[in-house]
C-alpha cells in the first residue's frame, strides 16, 4: 500500500495552507484539528498494517525529484520511525485541542503547528538524506514563529538563539552528508542520496582529513553526531533549549520537547548507529557518547533542581531524559537500544503532561515561579491529577511508559557501560526528587493568597491532557506493539557490532 | 549557424531603440505603455531564449551562442523583466519613462553580450554598455541627491574598474597576441613556459581587480552599499539581482577559461576575496537599519558564497563548483530581486501615509508588514529565507552545490584552509539568519504602523513571479541543476 | 635611427613643431627687446566695455554649453568608426555597408533624440 | 630610440598618473579626467602591442575604448551636472549623505 | 637631366633633383662618411620646413593685404595704398608696429596659460599644413591618414581658444572663448563627415590619393572632380570649414559689436599677432584643403615642357586664391547670423545632411554606380 505515507505527509500540508486562509478562529481551529486527525487515522492504518517482525523498510514509496543529483523522493518505515510518527500525529491533534482557546492570529497558530508536523513527519519518514535534511531544516522555521511571535518576554532573543543554533548544527550535518555522498558517488559512480546506500559505502571510507589528525571517517561521524546531539540537546550543547522552551507558548513548548527533540534521537538510530562500529576509533566514539549521555542526565538533574521556575525544571528535564536515550544508544545492547527508543516515544507522551501542565498553570495563576505557587491543588483539582500524573511517569514510576523506556536502559547498559550506568542511576534519585518537590512546592501546601481567585483546568485542555496520561498508563502496561518493532529494528542495527568486534 | 539565436537580443536592442523614438512622439501620459511593451519584449526574449535551441557563434567567432551563455542570458532577462514590471508603478506618471525602459533594455542587452562574449573586446564592449546604462538608471531621480550620489560613486568606482580591466586584458593582448579567448587558451597550451611569467600575474590581478569590481567582493565594495541605497529600489533591483552576475559571467569566462594556466594562484586569492567578502558582508549587515543597504551588503555576502566557485575548480569538482555558482547566481537573482521589490512595494506604503518620509526602507516601516502587505510581506519572508539558505528554495540548492564542491575538495585534498573556508562559510550562513530573522521579526511580530494598503498589481505580479521562481527552483531544481551543469561543462576545465 | 617610412612621413612634423614654438618664442622675446613697458594699473585690469570690471570672471556657464559638448563627444567618436569604414567600404560590399547603415541610423535616432529633448536649442 | 618598452613605459608611468590622481583628488572633474588618463594608458598598451604583434586587434580594441571612453566621459559629466545643479558642489568629500 | 616624374613627396624630389644634378651622391657620401647619413635627411626636411615656413608666413602676409583690398573693392574704395606699391608692404608695417607694442597681461590673468595659448593656437596652424599637397610631388609628407590628422589637428585651436578665454580672466573673453567652442566643435561633425563621403570614393585618407582620384575626366571634358559627385558634400564642407574658422558670417568668436574682440580681448603686441597670423593660416590651409578634397587638388590641363610640378603648383594656389577670394568676398557680403542660428544650422541641417549624404555616397559605392 503505497502512496499512504506522502499521504500522510500533504495533508497537514494541505491543511496548513487552508489554515492560514482561514479567517475566523473557529475555522481555523477545526480545519487544523481535521487534518491532523486525518493524519492521525493514516498513522494508524500504518501502524496496524505494520508488520513488526521484520527490520526492513515497508510502505516504501519513491519518486524521482532530481535525477541528476541522484535525489529521489523516498519515504519508508521501520521500528525505529513508525512510532515516532505515531507520536508525532498524537501529539499534534492533541496540542491543537490544548490550545482550542488560542485568540491571537489564531489562523496562522494553528497552520504553523501543522506545517511543524509536515516537517517532523518528513523528518521520521524520509529515507533520502537529502529530503532528510530538507525536512530537517523545514522545521526550523515554524517552530522559530511561534516562538517569536507567541512567546514570552524575551521571545526574540530565545528564538533567533534557537534558530541559529540548531541551523548551525544541521550545516555541519550537511558537510557530513557532502562527504557521504561524494564518498558513494566515487564508489558507485551513480549519484545516489538514499540513506542506507551512503552508509554503506561509509564502511568502505577511507582517508584523512587532517592528515594525522583526524580520520575522513572518524571526521563525519562527529559532525553527523554533533547535528544530533545539538538537536537532542545533549550536554554541552544544550543551551538554546531552556531558553526556547521558557519562552515559547505551550503548544510551541510541547512540540518542542515531544518532537524536535525526538529528531535528534531519531537520527542517532537511524544514521549514528549504522556507521558508529564502522569508524575508525569506535571505541573513543563510543565512550564519548555514553560521556555526553550521562552527562546530560546528570546536568539536566542537578540544573532541574535549581530551577525556581517550573517549565524551566521541566525543560532541564527533558535534557535529562533525553541522556538515557543517548546511553542507550551508547550501550549497543539490543535491548538497551529498543529501550532508549522507548524511551523517546514514552517521553514525547509525558513531556506533552508536562508542558500542558506548566502551561495552564501560567495561564491560570499568571506565574510559574515555583515559590509563588502553592496550594493550587484546593483550586484547580483537576489539573492537579493530571499533573500529578504526568510527574510520576516523568519520575519513572512503574506502570509508566517512562519506568520501562528508563529500566531497560539502565539495566542493559551495565553489561557494557557499568560506570556509566551506576552514575546515571544517581541521577534518577535525583530525578524523583526534584519531581516531587517540586510538585509539592507548587500544588500542595499552603494556598498562596496572593494569587487570587483561579480557575481550574478548561475542558479541552483536559480533554488533550488526560489522553495523554490515558496513554502514557497504557503504553506503560502494555509496551509490546511499540516496543516490539524497536527491538526487531535494535537487533538488526546491532548485528554487525559483534562481528565487527566492537563490544566483546 | 543560425541567425535566428540571435533574436533575443536583436529584439530587445530594436524595441529600446523603438522606445526611443516612441518617447519622442507619444505624449507624457501615454508613456506607461512603455512599460508594458518592454515587458513584452522582455518575455519575448525570454521565450526566445528557452525555444531556440542551438550553439552557434556569430560576428568571427567574438560572439558565441551556448548553455553558458543561454542561462545567464535568462538571468538578466528575467531580473529584466522583474525590474520592468515593478517599474510600471515605480515611475509611474514620470516623464522620462522612455529613456528609463530604452536604458534598462540595453542594459540588459550589455549583460547578454557579456554572457555570449567570447572575445576581450566583446566583453569590454558589452561590459561598458551595461555598466554605462546602469549609472545612469542609479542616478534616474535626478531631483533626489540620495539617487545622484549613488550614481556618482557607482560611477567613479565602475569606471575606475573599466579601467583597471581594460588595462589587465591589455596585458593579456600584449602576452598572447590575442583578443579572443580561445586564442588566449590556445596560447598558454601551446605555451606553457609563458603561463609562469610574473606579468601574468600582474594581468590577472587587474582582471580580477576589475571584474571583482562589479561582483561586489571586498576590498572593492564600496560603491554598493552606497549605490543600492541610493538607487530607485528597482534599480537596486536590478544592479544586485542582473548587473552583479554580470561580473561573474566575466569572470568565469576569463578567470576560469583563459587563464586556466594559473588556476592555482586563481584559487588561493579567490578564496581570500570570498572567505573575506562573506565574513565582511554579513557582519555589516547586522548593523543596518535601512533594508537596501542591508540587502546591499547580504549581497556582498552572497557574492562571497558565488566566489567559491572559483576555489573548487580543481579538476575533480570543477564542474560541480561552476554550475552551483551559476545556480546560486540564479537563485539570488530572483531572490535579491524580488527583495528589492518587495522594498520598493514597502516605499510606496510608506509614502501613501506621509509623502515626507525620507528614509521609505528604514527598517521600522517594515513593523507588522504582515498584517498591511501581506503578499508582499510573505514573499519578502521567503526570500529573505532563501538568501539565508534554508530549503526548499533556489537559495539553498545554490548553496547546497556550492558547499557541496568545496566540501569535497577539502576532502580530496585533505586541505587544512579549504576545510577552514568552509567553516567559516557555514558560519557565515548561519550568522546570516540573524539579520534575516530581524527583518522578518518586524514584519510579522511587531505591531502594524498603518492600516492594510492596497498593493499595486505590477508589484505583486513582479513578486509573485520571483517567488514562484525561487520557490520553484527549489522545489524542483532538475532542470535548471541541468542547464547549470550544461552550462559549465562550457568552460570544461 | 629607424629607417622606415613610418618615421620619415612623421619626422617632419616633429620638426616643424619645434620650428613653429621657436618662432613663436623667439618673436615674443624679440618683441620684448624692442617694445616699451610701461604697466599701469589701470593697464592691467581687464577690459569691459569701457566699464570697471563688476563680479568675478569664472561665471556659472549656461548648460547648453554642456549639452552641445556631450553630444558632439558622441558624435565625433561615431565619426571614429566610420573612417576605417570608410576607406574599407569598397571591400568590404554590401553587408558592410548595411551593417554601417544601422549604424549611422542609430546615430540618427539619437540625433533626433537630442533634438526633441531640446539638446541643441541654445536658447530655452 | 622607440621599443615596446618605451610605450609600456609611457603608458605605466600615464597609468600611475591617473591612479595617483584618482586617490588623491577629490572633484569630480579631475577625477573624471584620471580615469580617461587610466583608459589612454590601456590604449597605449594596446597600440603598441598591435603594432610589435604585427595584429591589428589591438588598434581595433583600442578604437572601441576610445569610444567607450567618450560615452564614459559624457555619462559622467551628466551625473555631475545634475549633481551640481541640486548640491552647489563635485567635491567628493562634500557629497556624502549615504553613510552607514 | 630630371624628367618630372611624379615623387612621393618633396625630400624624395629633392633628392631626385639633387641626384640629377649630379650632386647628391657626393653630399650624402660626405655624411656618410661620419656615419650620419640621418642627418642630411634631417638637413633636407629642415630646409624643406623653412621653405614651407617662409611660404606659409608669407602667403598670410598677403591675405592680410588682400582682406583689405577685397573688403574695399566690395566697398568700392582703395584700402591701403600708401605702403608700398598699391599698400603691399602694409603687412609688414603691421607687423613692426606689433612688434612695438606693449604686451599687457592683466593683472588677474593667468600667466602661463595666458603665455601658452598663443603657440597653442600657432604651432597647429603650422602643422596643418604638413599633409597638404601644393602641387605633384609638393608636399612635405603624404600621410596614410592625411585627412584624419588635419582634422585632429585643427580640432586643437578651440583648446587653445579656450586657454586663451580662461586665462585672460575677462568676461568677454571667455564668452568668446566658449561660443568660438561650441561653434568649432559644433561644426567638426559635418566636417569631418562631409570628407568621410570623399574618403567612401577615394578608399584612402591621404591626400595625395585624394587628388590623383580626381585626376581623370568624364568625356575628357569635365575633370572627375569631387565636386560634381559631392555637390552637398561641398556646400556642407565649405560651410563648416568657414564656421570653424570663425569668420563672418559665423565670427561668434569675436564678434566686435557684442564681445569686443572675442577671446582675444586682452590680447596685445605680438601675442595678439600670433593669434592673427594662426587665423589667416588656418583660413589658407582650410581653403587648400577644400581645393583638395573637392576641386580637384593641383589637378589641371597639362602644359607640354613645363615639369609638372609647377603647373601643378600654379593650379593649386589659383584655386586656393579662389575659394578664399570666395570666404571674404562673403564675409563682406553676408550679415552676422546669431549664435542660436549657428547651432541650429549646425546641428538640425547639416549633420542630418551629412549624414544622409554619407549614406548616399556609401549606397553609390556600394551598388557600384560609380
Amino acid at each position: 500500500m503505497s502512496g499512504l505515507i506522502s499521504l500522510m505527509i500533504i495533508i497537514p500540508l494541505i491543511g496548513a495552507i487552508l489554515t492560514f486562509l482561514t479567517r475566523t478562529r473557529g475555522q481555523a481551529r477545526i480545519v487544523a484539528i481535521l487534518a491532523s486527525g486525518l493524519s492521525l487515522v493514516l498513522s494508524l492504518l500504518l501502524f496496524m498494517r505494520f508488520d513488526s517482525s521484520i527490520p526492513t523498510i515497508q510502505f516504501g514509496e519513491s519518486y524521482v525529484w532530481i535525477s541528476s543529483l541522484g535525489i529521489n523522493l523516498k519515504f519508508g518505515l521501520d521500528g525505529i520511525g513508525l512510532p515516532l510518527v505515531l507520536l508525532a500525529n498524537i501529539i499534534i491533534p492533541l496540542t491543537i485541542i490544548f490550545a482550542w482557546g488560542e485568540t491571537k492570529q489564531a489562523n496562522r497558530f494553528y497552520g504553523l503547528i501543522l506545517l511543524e508536523q509536515v516537517g517532523v513527519l518528513g523528518v521520521f519518514t524520509s529515507l533520502d538524506f537529502f529530503v532528510f535534511y530538507i525536512f530537517w531544516e523545514v522545521v526550523l522555521i515554524p517552530m522559530y514563529f511561534l516562538i517569536s511571535i507567541w512567546g514570552g518576554p524575551r521571545k526574540d532573543y530565545s528564538a533567533i538563539k534557537f534558530f541559529i543554533y540548531t541551523h548551525v548544527a544541521s550545516l555541519v550535518m550537511l558537510l557530513a552528508i557532502f562527504s557521504l555522498y561524494f564518498n558513494a558517488l566515487s564508489i558507485t559512480g551513480t549519484p545516489n542520496f538514499d540513506i542506507f546506500h551512503l552508509l554503506k559505502n561509509y564502511q568502505v571510507m577511507d582517508g584523512w582529513l587532517i592528515q594525522d589528525i583526524i580520520t575522513l571517517k572518524d571526521a563525519i561521524f562527529l559532525a553527523l553526531l554533533f547535528g544530533f546531539i545539538v538537536k537532542m540537546p545533549a550536554v554541552p550543547f544544550h543551551t538554546w533549549l531552556p531558553d526556547a522552551h521558557v519562552e515559547a507558548p505551550t503548544a510551541g513548548s510541547v512540540i518542542l520537547a515531544a518532537l524536535l527533540l525526538k529528531m535528534g534521537g531519531y537520527g542517532l538510530f537511524r544514521i549514528i548507529l549504522p556507521i558508529l562500529p564502522y569508524s575508525d576509533s569506535h571505541g573513543i566514539l563510543i565512550s564519548l557518547m555514553a560521556i555526553i549521555g550521562v552527562l546530560s542526565i546528570l546536568y539536566g538533574t542537578f540544573l532541574a533542581l535549581a530551577q525556581r521556575d517550573l517549565k524551566k525544571m521541566v525543560a532541564y528535564s527533558s535534557i535529562s531524559h533525553m541522556g538515557f536515550v543517548m546511553l542507550g544508544a551508547a550501550a549497543l545492547i539490543p535491548l538497551s537500544v529498543s529501550g532508549a527508543m522507548y524511551q523517546q516515544f514514552s517521553h514525547g507522551l509525558i513531556t506533552g503532561i508536562l508542558f500542558m501542565s506548566c502551561g495552564v498553570i501560567q495561564h491560570s495563576a499568571g506565574t510559574r515561579i515555583i515559590g509563588d505557587l502553592g496550594g493550587i491543588a484546593k483550586h484547580m483539582p483537576r489539573l492537579t491529577f493530571l499533573m500529578l500524573a504526568g510527574f510520576l511517569a516523568s519520575l519513572g514510576l512503574p506502570g509508566m511508559s517512562g519506568f520501562i523506556a528508563e529500566f531497560l536502559v539502565l539495566v542493559n547498559s551495565y553489561f557494557t557501560l557499568p560506570t556509566f550506568v551506576i552514575l546515571a542511576l544517581f541521577g534518577i534519585v535525583f530525578t524523583a526528587g526534584y519531581h516531587l518537590w517540586a510538585m509539592q512546592r507548587a500544588v500542595f501546601g499552603t494556598y498562596n493568597q496572593k494569587l487570587g481567585h483561579i480557575h481550574d483546568i478548561a475542558s479541552y485542555e483536559m480533554v488533550s491532557m488526560s489522553v495523554l496520561v490515558l496513554l502514557v498508563i497504557f503504553f506503560g502496561l502494555n509496551p509490546g506493539p511499540v516496543l516490539n518493532m524497536m527491538t526487531t529494528n535494535a537487533e538488526q542495527l546491532l548485528e554487525f557490532v559483534v562481528l565487527r568486534g566492537v563490544i566483546t | 549557424m543560425s541567425y535566428l539565436l540571435l533574436l533575443p537580443e536583436l529584439l530587445l536592442i530594436s524595441l529600446a531603440l523603438v522606445i526611443v523614438l516612441l518617447g519622442l512622439m507619444i505624449s507624457d501620459r501615454s508613456k506607461n505603455l512603455l512599460g508594458y511593451l518592454s515587458a513584452g519584449g522582455l518575455l519575448a526574449s525570454i521565450v526566445f531564449i528557452l525555444a531556440i535551441k542551438g550553439e552557434g557563434s556569430f560576428f568571427y567567432d567574438a560572439f558565441v551562442v551556448d548553455p553558458l551563455s543561454q542561462i545567464f542570458k535568462l538571468i538578466f532577462a528575467v531580473v529584466s523583466l522583474l525590474a520592468v514590471i515593478a517599474s510600471v508603478t515605480y515611475f509611474k506618471g514620470s516623464r522620462n519613462q522612455d529613456e528609463y525602459y530604452a536604458l534598462l533594455l540595453l542594459a540588459t542587452v550589455g549583460m547578454m553580450v557579456v554572457a555570449s562574449a567570447n572575445d576581450l573586446v566583446a566583453l569590454f564592449v558589452g561590459f561598458e554598455l551595461a555598466s554605462m546604462a546602469t549609472y545612469v538608471l542609479a542616478g534616474f531621480e535626478k531631483r533626489n541627491p540620495a539617487s545622484l550620489e549613488a550614481a556618482l560613486k557607482y560611477f567613479v568606482i565602475g569606471s575606475l574598474s573599466s579601467a583597471l580591466m581594460l588595462f589587465g586584458m591589455s596585458l593579456v593582448y600584449g602576452i598572447t597576441g590575442y583578443t579572443s579567448i580561445p586564442g588566449i587558451i590556445e596560447f598558454f597550451t601551446t605555451n606553457p613556459q609563458a603561463a609562469t611569467g610574473a606579468i601574468n600575474i600582474v594581468a590577472m590581478l587587474f582582471l580580477v581587480a576589475g571584474f571583482a569590481f562589479k561582483m561586489a567582493l571586498v576590498p572593492f565594495h564600496m560603491w554598493a552599499p552606497d549605490t543600492y541605497e541610493g538607487s530607485p529600489t528597482v534599480v537596486s533591483a536590478l544592479l544586485a539581482a542582473g548587473s552583479k552576475k554580470m561580473g561573474f559571467v566575466a569572470a568565469f569566462k576569463v578567470l576560469v577559461l583563459a587563464l586556466v594556466a594559473m588556476r592555482a594562484d586563481i584559487q588561493l586569492a579567490f578564496a581570500v576575496l570570498a572567505v573575506v567578502t562573506m565574513t565582511y558582508g554579513n557582519i555589516v549587515a547586522i548593523s543596518q537599519r535601512s533594508i537596501k543597504r542591508m540587502l546591499a551588503y547580504s549581497s556582498i555576502a552572497q557574492a562571497g558564497y558565488i566566489s567559491l566557485a572559483f576555489v573548487a575548480i580543481t579538476p575533480e569538482m570543477s564542474q560541480m563548483a561552476i554550475g552551483g555558482g551559476i545556480l546560486l547566481a540564479l537563485g539570488h537573482a530572483l531572490m535579491k530581486g524580488g527583495a528589492f521589490i518587495a522594498v520598493a512595494v514597502v516605499g510606496y506604503m510608506v509614502l501613501s501615509d506621509n509623502r515626507n518620509v525620507k528614509n521609505t526602507d528604514d527598517l521600522e516601516h517594515f513593523a507588522g508588514l504582515g498584517k498591511r502587505a501581506p503578499i508582499t510581506a510573505f514573499a519578502m519572508l521567503v526570500f529573505l529565507l532563501a538568501l539565508a539558505g534554508i530549503p526548499p528554495s533556489a537559495g539553498f540548492i545554490g548553496k547546497f552545490v556550492i558547499f557541496y564542491s568545496i566540501t569535497v575538495d577539502a576532502v580530496i585534498q585533505a586541505s587544512g584552509w579549504m576545510l577552514f573556508i568552509v567553516i567559516v562559510a557555514i558560519l557565515n550562513s548561519a550568522l546570516s539568519i540573524y539579520y534575516y530573522a530581524r527583518v522578518i521579526r518586524y514584519m510579522y511580530v511587531l505591531p502594524p504602523a498603518g492600516e492594510r494598503i492596497k498593493e499595486p498589481t505590477p508589484y505583486v505580479v513582479a513578486i509573485v513571479l520571483a517567488l514562484i521562481g525561487t520557490i520553484g527552483i527549489g522545489v524542483y531544481p532538475e532542470p535548471f541543476i541541468q542547464m547549470a551543469m550544461d552550462a559549465a561543462k562550457v568552460l570544461g576545465v | 635611427m629607424p629607417s622606415n617610412a613610418f618615421f620619415d612621413n612623421y619626422l617632419p612634423i616633429a620638426i616643424l613643431t619645434v620650428i613653429g614654438f621657436v618662432f613663436v618664442a623667439v618673436s615674443l622675446f624679440m618683441s620684448r627687446i624692442v617694445r616699451p613697458s610701461n604697466m599701469t594699473k589701470e593697464k592691467l585690469t581687464t577690459y569691459e566695455c569701457a566699464e570697471v570690471p563688476v563680479g568675478d570672471t569664472r561665471i556659472h556657464f549656461n548648460i547648453q554649453y554642456y549639452m552641445i559638448v556631450i553630444v558632439f563627444l558622441i558624435f565625433d567618436v561615431g565619426i571614429l568608426f566610420l573612417y576605417p569604414w570608410a576607406v574599407q567600404l569598397k571591400n568590404l560590399g554590401a553587408p558592410g555597408f548595411f551593417q554601417m547603415v544601422i549604424f549611422i541610423e542609430i546615430l540618427i535616432i539619437g540625433l533626433a533624440y537630442a533634438w526633441r529633448k531640446e539638446a541643441l536649442e541654445w536658447t530655452q | 630610440m622607440a621599443d615596446l618598452y618605451s610605450y609600456l613605459l609611457v603608458a605605466i608611468i600615464i597609468f600611475t598618473i591617473g591612479s595617483y590622481g584618482i586617490i588623491t583628488q577629490r572633484s569630480g572633474i579631475k577625477i573624471l579626467m584620471c580615469i580617461e588618463l587610466l583608459l589612454n594608458a590601456a590604449n597605449i598598451n594596446l597600440v603598441a602591442f598591435s603594432s610589435f604583434n604585427g595584429s591589428a586587434t589591438g588598434q581595433v580594441f583600442a578604437l572601441f575604448s576610445i569610444a567607450i571612453a567618450a560615452a564614459e566621459a559624457a555619462i559622467g559629466f551628466a551625473i555631475l551636472i545634475a549633481l551640481f545643479r541640486i548640491r552647489d558642489t563635485i567635491n567628493l568629500d562634500n557629497i556624502n549623505i549615504l553613510r552607514w | 637631366m630630371w624628367t618630372g616624374d611624379t615623387m612621393t613627396n618633396a625630400y624624395e624630389l629633392i633628392v631626385n633633383i639633387l641626384t640629377a644634378i649630379g650632386v647628391y651622391d657626393q653630399i650624402y657620401n660626405l655624411f656618410e662618411i661620419f656615419g650620419m647619413a640621418y642627418v642630411l635627411k634631417i638637413l633636407i626636411v629642415s630646409v624643406l620646413i623653412a621653405v614651407l615656413f617662409a611660404f606659409v608666413l608669407v602667403t598670410v602676409m598677403f591675405l592680410t593685404w588682400m582682406e583689405r583690398k577685397v573688403v574695399a573693392l566690395v566697398q568700392v574704395r582703395y584700402g591701403p595704398m600708401v605702403t608700398g606699391p598699391r599698400g603691399l608692404l602694409q603687412p609688414v608695417m603691421d607687423g613692426i608696429k606689433l612688434i612695438g607694442k606693449e604686451d599687457i597681461i592683466p593683472a588677474k590673468a593667468d600667466r602661463w596659460i595666458f603665455t601658452l595659448a598663443p603657440f597653442i593656437v600657432f604651432v597647429p596652424a603650422l602643422l596643418i599644413f604638413i599633409p597638404i599637397p601644393f602641387g605633384n610631388s609638393l608636399i612635405i609628407s603624404d600621410l596614410r591618414v592625411g585627412l584624419l590628422y588635419i582634422i585632429a589637428i585643427s580640432a586643437v585651436s578651440p583648446i587653445a581658444v579656450l586657454l586663451a578665454g580662461w586665462a585672460s580672466n575677462n568676461k568677454y573673453s571667455l564668452l568668446g572663448a566658449m561660443r568660438a567652442v561650441a561653434q568649432d566643435i559644433s561644426y567638426t561633425i559635418p566636417l569631418a563627415l562631409a570628407a568621410i563621403a570623399v574618403v567612401i570614393f577615394t578608399g584612402s585618407l591621404s591626400t595625395v590619393d585624394i587628388v590623383n582620384a580626381q585626376g581623370d575626366y568624364w568625356f575628357g571634358i569635365i575633370p572627375k572632380w569631387f565636386i560634381f559627385l559631392q555637390p552637398i558634400g561641398f556646400v556642407l564642407f565649405l560651410i563648416a570649414s568657414i564656421a570653424e574658422l570663425g569668420r563672418i558670417p559665423f565670427d561668434f568668436q569675436e564678434s566686435e559689436s557684442e564681445l569686443v574682440a572675442g577671446f582675444f580681448t586682452e590680447y596685445s603686441g605680438m601675442k595678439f599677432a600670433m593669434f592673427f597670423l594662426a587665423e589667416y593660416a588656418h583660413l589658407f590651409a582650410v581653403s587648400g584643403i577644400v581645393v583638395t578634397l573637392f576641386l580637384g587638388g593641383w589637378n589641371g590641363p597639362v602644359i607640354p615642357f613645363i615639369p609638372v610640378q609647377i603647373t601643378s603648383l600654379v593650379y593649386f594656389l589659383i584655386k586656393t586664391y579662389a575659394v578664399i577670394f570666395f570666404t571674404m568676398w562673403l564675409r563682406d557680403t553676408v550679415p552676422r547670423m546669431r549664435i542660436d542660428q549657428l547651432l541650429n544650422i549646425g546641428w538640425k541641417i547639416m549633420v542630418p545632411l551629412a549624414l544622409l549624404n554619407l549614406l548616399v555616397a556609401g549606397f553609390l559605392v556600394t551598388a557600384g554606380v560609380i
